[in-house]
């Protein structure tokens, strides 16, 4: 069921009234029940691997609390009689078998995940290395499922666990409220990622129908709508274009590509993403909130604090701070820094971690190398830009045009080309290609290319560029003026018949504008194939 | 240390488990948004010189033509020469022909797509021609099976072949083959 | 104290640590420059802050980062 | 709060008004080049108490001139046809046409028995759209939906037409409320000539049995009109081609038999009916011209009041009236296209 379907309206229609009508108390479980049946129309078998990942965190979670509980108490008693050596060792055996806990759940869930996803990708490689050296032998590749949002839940359900482990949350007793957790229906299909901290509060709260918190929630459906509809669909065809046929363009085409796709990847991520929070909200939960205008960064590492944040925070907390501050690494911090000298010893643990860490969101992203490259790729631009830093302070130092507007305007657009130009890898179909085709941007760059005409081949008519070009300008709008607060508490504010032109025009533009319906068959071709 | 390994191991196997008897052909819908545009783009990679499905070889004026169904059919046109006979009919109330070109030993018939003649079928109209395969009209059912198989879906007394998204099928009278026509899925869906 | 603002203000000379409150809130400190701060921290003091310590409310402040530093000696030795 | 309510009910009888508008607005029109989609929906401005109802496709509704049949016999007549009309849609808006009125005799014209599912987006959408919102329209729509449709989409049309706003034109708003006729009493008019030639062979066919769908919905209309007391008549048009088979013909011969209903297959009186093909077709015998049409009219009229007992109404004051504007209404139209021709 996409979120852009009829039949999500219809569920999400359905789902609000019943919310509201059903006693306070089961709420929540009438929620889980609206998860597992939008889990359930996409396919049954799926519902078997998200109840897995739920009950083996569920029970392992509980291990790990019923244990820290008693030892605690344990460990007050005792605490008296022990010196600070003895308290050390106790505490350490302790938390070495918590650890050993959360290991199991953690890799075997992970597991999961690597089977569904990599599995083939596995096979392919191998069987490219065992024709590398001559071998005819080949495995076949596997049919395998993957679960709608695995790669999400499954992230989700492991930060919890990681966080019972460390004590930062108590494990949820209630099974089926755990279940909830991880199985809510607006996040499955492409985050959030939430926090269990974050998220269970208004959860499993009892909520009264409330007009500003539903309205408020449906015009950030809409707003998702029209980025997705309006926007980003509009925009795929000629995105799959000229990166489908990679012969014919070239040069100024692959700068147009790569422009569109980060615009149709803007429209269609956070349209996605306002589609999930909105429904929530109608709802009156509160989802942590995943975008906060990455196109106005001003550096690569500001636009991964602005980017899927949901995903970059968790990769920080759970991955590059373990790894870069873990006992092994401060010794080889130490080490190198005894045998490198002080330069290279503070950075060996930085280095190390950050390239974990995008060498992972490479991976998460997708089974293919073209991710993983990409993300090492963020990774060589964080780390010469950190590099660069200090140059930047002394050149800030002595020439003072740091808060002028056009050097912001500048990084902006710096940070907008570099992010387009890494996703590249996003595009073509494999990773020779891709470099191939970066380099043919600039020996084959001729912009008399770019004439109306060839435009209009690339699969959208005159129409479709007013259409995109409106929209563009509404979304770069709405961006400022979010800078200063929320767009929709502006306009609450103001006369009913402005609020309903405002909105009403909105809805209007998704109903005719929007990319959908036997009129856009080739479209609905392309959604088939995901 | 083997404490360890084991748990490593065990969750391993246990997860392997669990995909391994769910694997099946079910649809991925995973919208992790960013597989998009690669997995898209990897399937453009095939060679058009190649038809596909099942191919009738005629003749033409500058030897053998390859002709299948769902083709354009100005190309083949152009190689064929002229036809005996022609004839057009209008699709009711929209713009554009359903065409029959004759030919000596078979007809050859057109739908409109997109401003395009595509080939819907193709009729052979007498023994003097065979198909790729070697058969021709006034054959019995077991040369149809030797060359074709049993692999058929039987329609009335026409057995019916497929082969990626081309029809080939032959209607059978006392053990005898009476016609031989090759069709596309524009065809096959009109005689249900 | 002397040695905690030593560390920070040789990673940020332009900030004052004195005064300011919302170093992670406002990402004045990122992810790398609280790495580096904690291996710092270690060496000098000889303790060791976990991941589930790096909180916002540990890092905010010069002062917070230091009351957790004096909580962990008193643990630790 | 009352406040409020007040507020929200307006807003959405505003937004309602504004959305029927532009569904108005983006629905194609049907009235400068593809007609036949303006059909189905004239049958509503017509006083409705005729005597014979042709439903079906071209081959009546190009074939069959109702102006003849009142001139010549009396016969008060309509044809609610559309291109491509599927038999399923046929005997929907047979239960819907009763909704409105009961006449003797419904023609239905049995080239249709040969489709056994759902076609065509772009022709269920001309035969459907022009149908009033009904039990009829919905059980109409079910049946003829292809894979890629949606119910929805045909009780809102304009999630179908949206993507028509770059297409819209003059047109568009000057038959925003008011269309033209195209039919006169559902006979499409043409008067050129294209002689019939080259008509190809018939195709062998596997199987010549009509489909399952397709004998269902004719046993649905037997019952029907069986119920209701009105007499089918079946009749296949003497179009050359699409080609009808002999074997076709012969279970619809059966079939009639069995049910106790009239078959005729013009096909087989051509000469009785005079037409010649080289002259009374504009498509190379597909369809027939004025000419063709005023011919089989004209028999098959004879047929009705002879065998059918239908009186003659033409000393019916009131039918009188409206039948001699729309007979004005024909010659004038007759004139135009000829005048047409000539030049």
């Amino acid at each position: 069921m996409l979120f852009t379907s009829f039949e999500f309206l219809v569920f999400l229609a359905v789902v609000i009234v019943c919310y509201y009508i059903v006693p306070k108390k089961i709420q929540w479980i009438f929620l889980l029940a609206a998860g597992y049946v939008f889990y359930f129309i996409a396919s049954p078998v799926y519902l078997i691997y998200i109840m897995t990942t739920t009950v083996s965190v569920y029970i392992f979670t509980r291990i790990i609390q019923t244990r820290k509980d008693t030892f605690d108490i344990h460990f007050k008693k005792i605490k008296k009689q022990l010196d600070r050596q003895q308290r050390k060792d106790i505490k350490s055996q302790e938390k070495k078998k918590e650890f050993r806990l959360m290991m199991i759940c953690l890799l075997f869930n992970l597991g999961i995940l690597a089977v569904c996803k990599y599995t083939n990708f596995a096979i392919g490689n191998i069987n490219f290395l065992l024709g590398a050296v001559g071998s005819s032998k080949r495995l076949l590749t596997v049919n395998m499922i993957l679960p709608m949002g695995i790669s999400f839940y499954t992230f989700q359900s492991m930060g919890y666990l990681i966080d019972v482990y460390r004590g930062t949350c108590s494990a949820e007793k209630n099974l089926g409220k755990l279940a909830l957790f991880v199985s809510f229906f607006p996040q499955l299909v492409q985050g959030p990622i939430s926090r269990f901290n974050d998220l269970s509060k208004s959860l499993f709260e009892k909520h009264t129908a409330d007009y500003n918190t539903i309205t408020f929630g449906m015009q950030r459906i809409l707003w998702g709508f029209f980025k997705k509809l309006v926007i980003a669909d509009r925009l795929l065809p000629a995105v799959l274009e000229i990166c489908g046929d990679t012969s014919k363009y070239q040069g100024a085409y692959v700068l147009v590509g790569m422009l569109f796709y980060a615009l149709e990847l803007y429209a269609d991520f956070t349209g996605g993403i306002d589609i999930a929070i909105g429904t929530a909200q109608t709802l009156g939960i509160h989802v942590t909130e995943n975008f906060r205008r990455p196109y106005f960064s001003k550096n690569i590492k500001e636009y991964w604090n602005r980017w899927h944040i949901t995903m970059g925070s968790w990769f920080t907390d759970y991955i590059f701070y373990p790894i870069s501050i873990c006992k092994p690494m401060l010794k080889v911090s130490k080490f190198s820094r005894k045998h490198f000298g002080e330069f290279i010893g503070k950075r060996v643990p930085i280095y190390l971690s950050s390239f974990a860490v995008w060498f992972a969101t490479g991976v998460w992203h997708g089974a293919s190398w073209n991710f993983i490259v990409w993300g090492i790729g963020n990774f060589v631009v964080i780390m010469i830009s950190q590099e660069c830093e200090p140059f930047y302070r002394w050149f800030h130092s002595k020439i003072n045009i740091k808060d002028k507007f056009l050097f912001k305007l500048f990084q902006i657009v710096r940070t907008v080309l570099l992010m387009s130009c890494l996703r590249m890898f996003d595009c073509y179909r494999d990773v020779p290609l891709t470099f191939k085709m970066f380099g043919k941007m600039f020996t084959g760059f001729d912009i008399s290319q770019l004439s109306v005409s060839a435009f209009q081949l690339l699969g959208l008519a005159i129409s479709d560029y007013i259409i995109l070009f409106g929209g563009m300008i509404l979304l770069v709008a709405v961006s400022i003026i979010q800078r200063k607060g929320s767009v929709r508490a502006k306009i609450a504010e103001r006369k009913a018949p402005v609020r309903f032109i405002i909105w009403y025009a909105l809805f209007l533009t998704v109903l005719i504008f929007g990319t959908y319906g036997i009129g856009y068959d080739s479209s609905q071709f392309i959604y088939n194939q995901f | 240390m083997k404490k360890k390994i084991f748990t490593v191991l065990s969750a391993v196997v246990l997860s392997i488990c669990l995909t391994a008897c769910g694997s099946n052909d079910v649809k991925v819908i995973e919208n992790n948004k960013d597989d998009k545009a690669s997995e898209s783009s990897t399937d453009n990679s095939g060679e058009t010189s190649k038809l596909k499905g099942y191919v009738f070889e005629a003749d033409g004026q500058n030897g053998k033509v390859s002709i299948t169904t769902e083709i354009e059919m100005n190309d083949i046109l152009k190689q064929l020469g002229d036809p005996d006979n022609y004839f057009e009919a209008e699709s009711c109330a929209f713009k554009g022909l359903d065409k029959t070109y004759t030919y000596s030993h078979y007809e050859i018939q057109t739908y409109p797509e997109d401003k395009k003649d595509l080939i819907s079928c193709i009729l052979f109209k007498d023994d003097m021609i065979k198909t790729a395969e070697g058969l021709s009209i006034g054959m019995t059912k077991d040369q149809m099976e030797e060359a074709y198989g049993t692999d058929y879906e039987q329609k009335g007394a026409m057995y019916v072949y497929k082969k990626d998204s081309s029809f080939l099928g032959f209607i059978i009278q006392d053990n005898i083959i009476s016609s031989i026509q090759y069709f596309s899925d524009a065809l096959e869906q009109q005689q249900n | 104290m002397e040695e905690l603002l030593e560390i920070l203000n040789e990673l940020h000379p332009d900030i004052d640590f004195n005064t300011q409150q919302n170093l992670v809130d406002e990402k004045i400190l990122d992810s790398f420059d609280i790495v580096t701060i904690i291996s710092e921290v270690a060496d000098v003091f000889d303790i060791t802050i976990s991941a589930e310590e790096i909180v916002p409310d540990n890092f905010n402040s010069a002062s917070a980062l230091y009351s957790l530093i004096e909580k962990k000696m008193d643990d630790e030795d | 709060m009352r406040k409020r309510l007040i507020g929200i009910t307006v807003s959405f009888i505003v937004a309602a008004v504004g959305l029927w508008f532009l569904q108005k607005l983006l629905m194609p029109k049907y009235m400068d080049d593809i007609v036949e989609g303006a059909m189905i929906a004239e049958y509503y401005d017509e006083e409705k108490n005729h005597d014979v109802i042709f439903i079906g496709d071209c081959e009546l509704y190009e074939n069959i001139s109702p102006a003849v049949l009142w001139k010549e016999y009396g016969i008060n007549s309509y044809i609610r046809g559309s291109a491509q009309q599927l038999i399923w849609q046929s005997y929907y808006l047979m239960e819907e046409t009763l909704q409105y009125e009961k006449p003797k005799v419904f023609v239905f014209n049995v080239l249709a028995m040969k489709y056994n599912s759902p076609q065509s987006e772009a022709y269920n959408r001309m035969t459907l759209d022009g149908m009033k919102m009904s039990a009829a329209k919905i059980k109409s729509v079910q049946a003829s939906m292809t894979e890629e449709e949606d119910l929805i989409d045909y009780i809102f049309p304009i999630l179908r037409y949206h993507s028509r706003f770059d297409e819209l034109g003059k047109i568009d708003i000057n038959y925003l409320f008011k269309k033209d006729k195209v039919t006169f009493n559902g006979y499409y008019m043409r008067v050129d000539v294209k002689p019939a030639q080259n008509i190809p062979e018939a195709k062998p066919l596997g199987d010549y049995n009509f489909g399952d769908t397709a004998y269902f919905y004719l046993d649905k209309m037997v019952e029907l009109c069986e119920k209701n007391n009105v007499e089918l008549i079946l009749v296949k048009a003497p179009s050359l081609y699409p080609h009808w088979y002999d074997e076709w013909d012969k279970q619809m011969s059966e079939y009639a038999l069995d049910h106790n209903l009239k078959y005729y297959n013009f096909l087989n009186s051509t000469d009785d009916i005079g037409l010649d093909f080289a002259k009374d077709t504009y498509d190379s015998g597909l369809h027939l011209n004025l000419t063709g049409a005023e011919k089989l009219s004209t028999y098959f009229g004879n047929i009705l009041s002879t065998e059918c007992d239908l009186p003659d109404r033409r000393n019916d004051k009131k039918l009188k009236e409206i039948w001699e504007e729309k007979l004005k209404a024909y010659d004038d139209e007759k004139n135009r296209q000829y005048a047409e021709n000539e030049k």
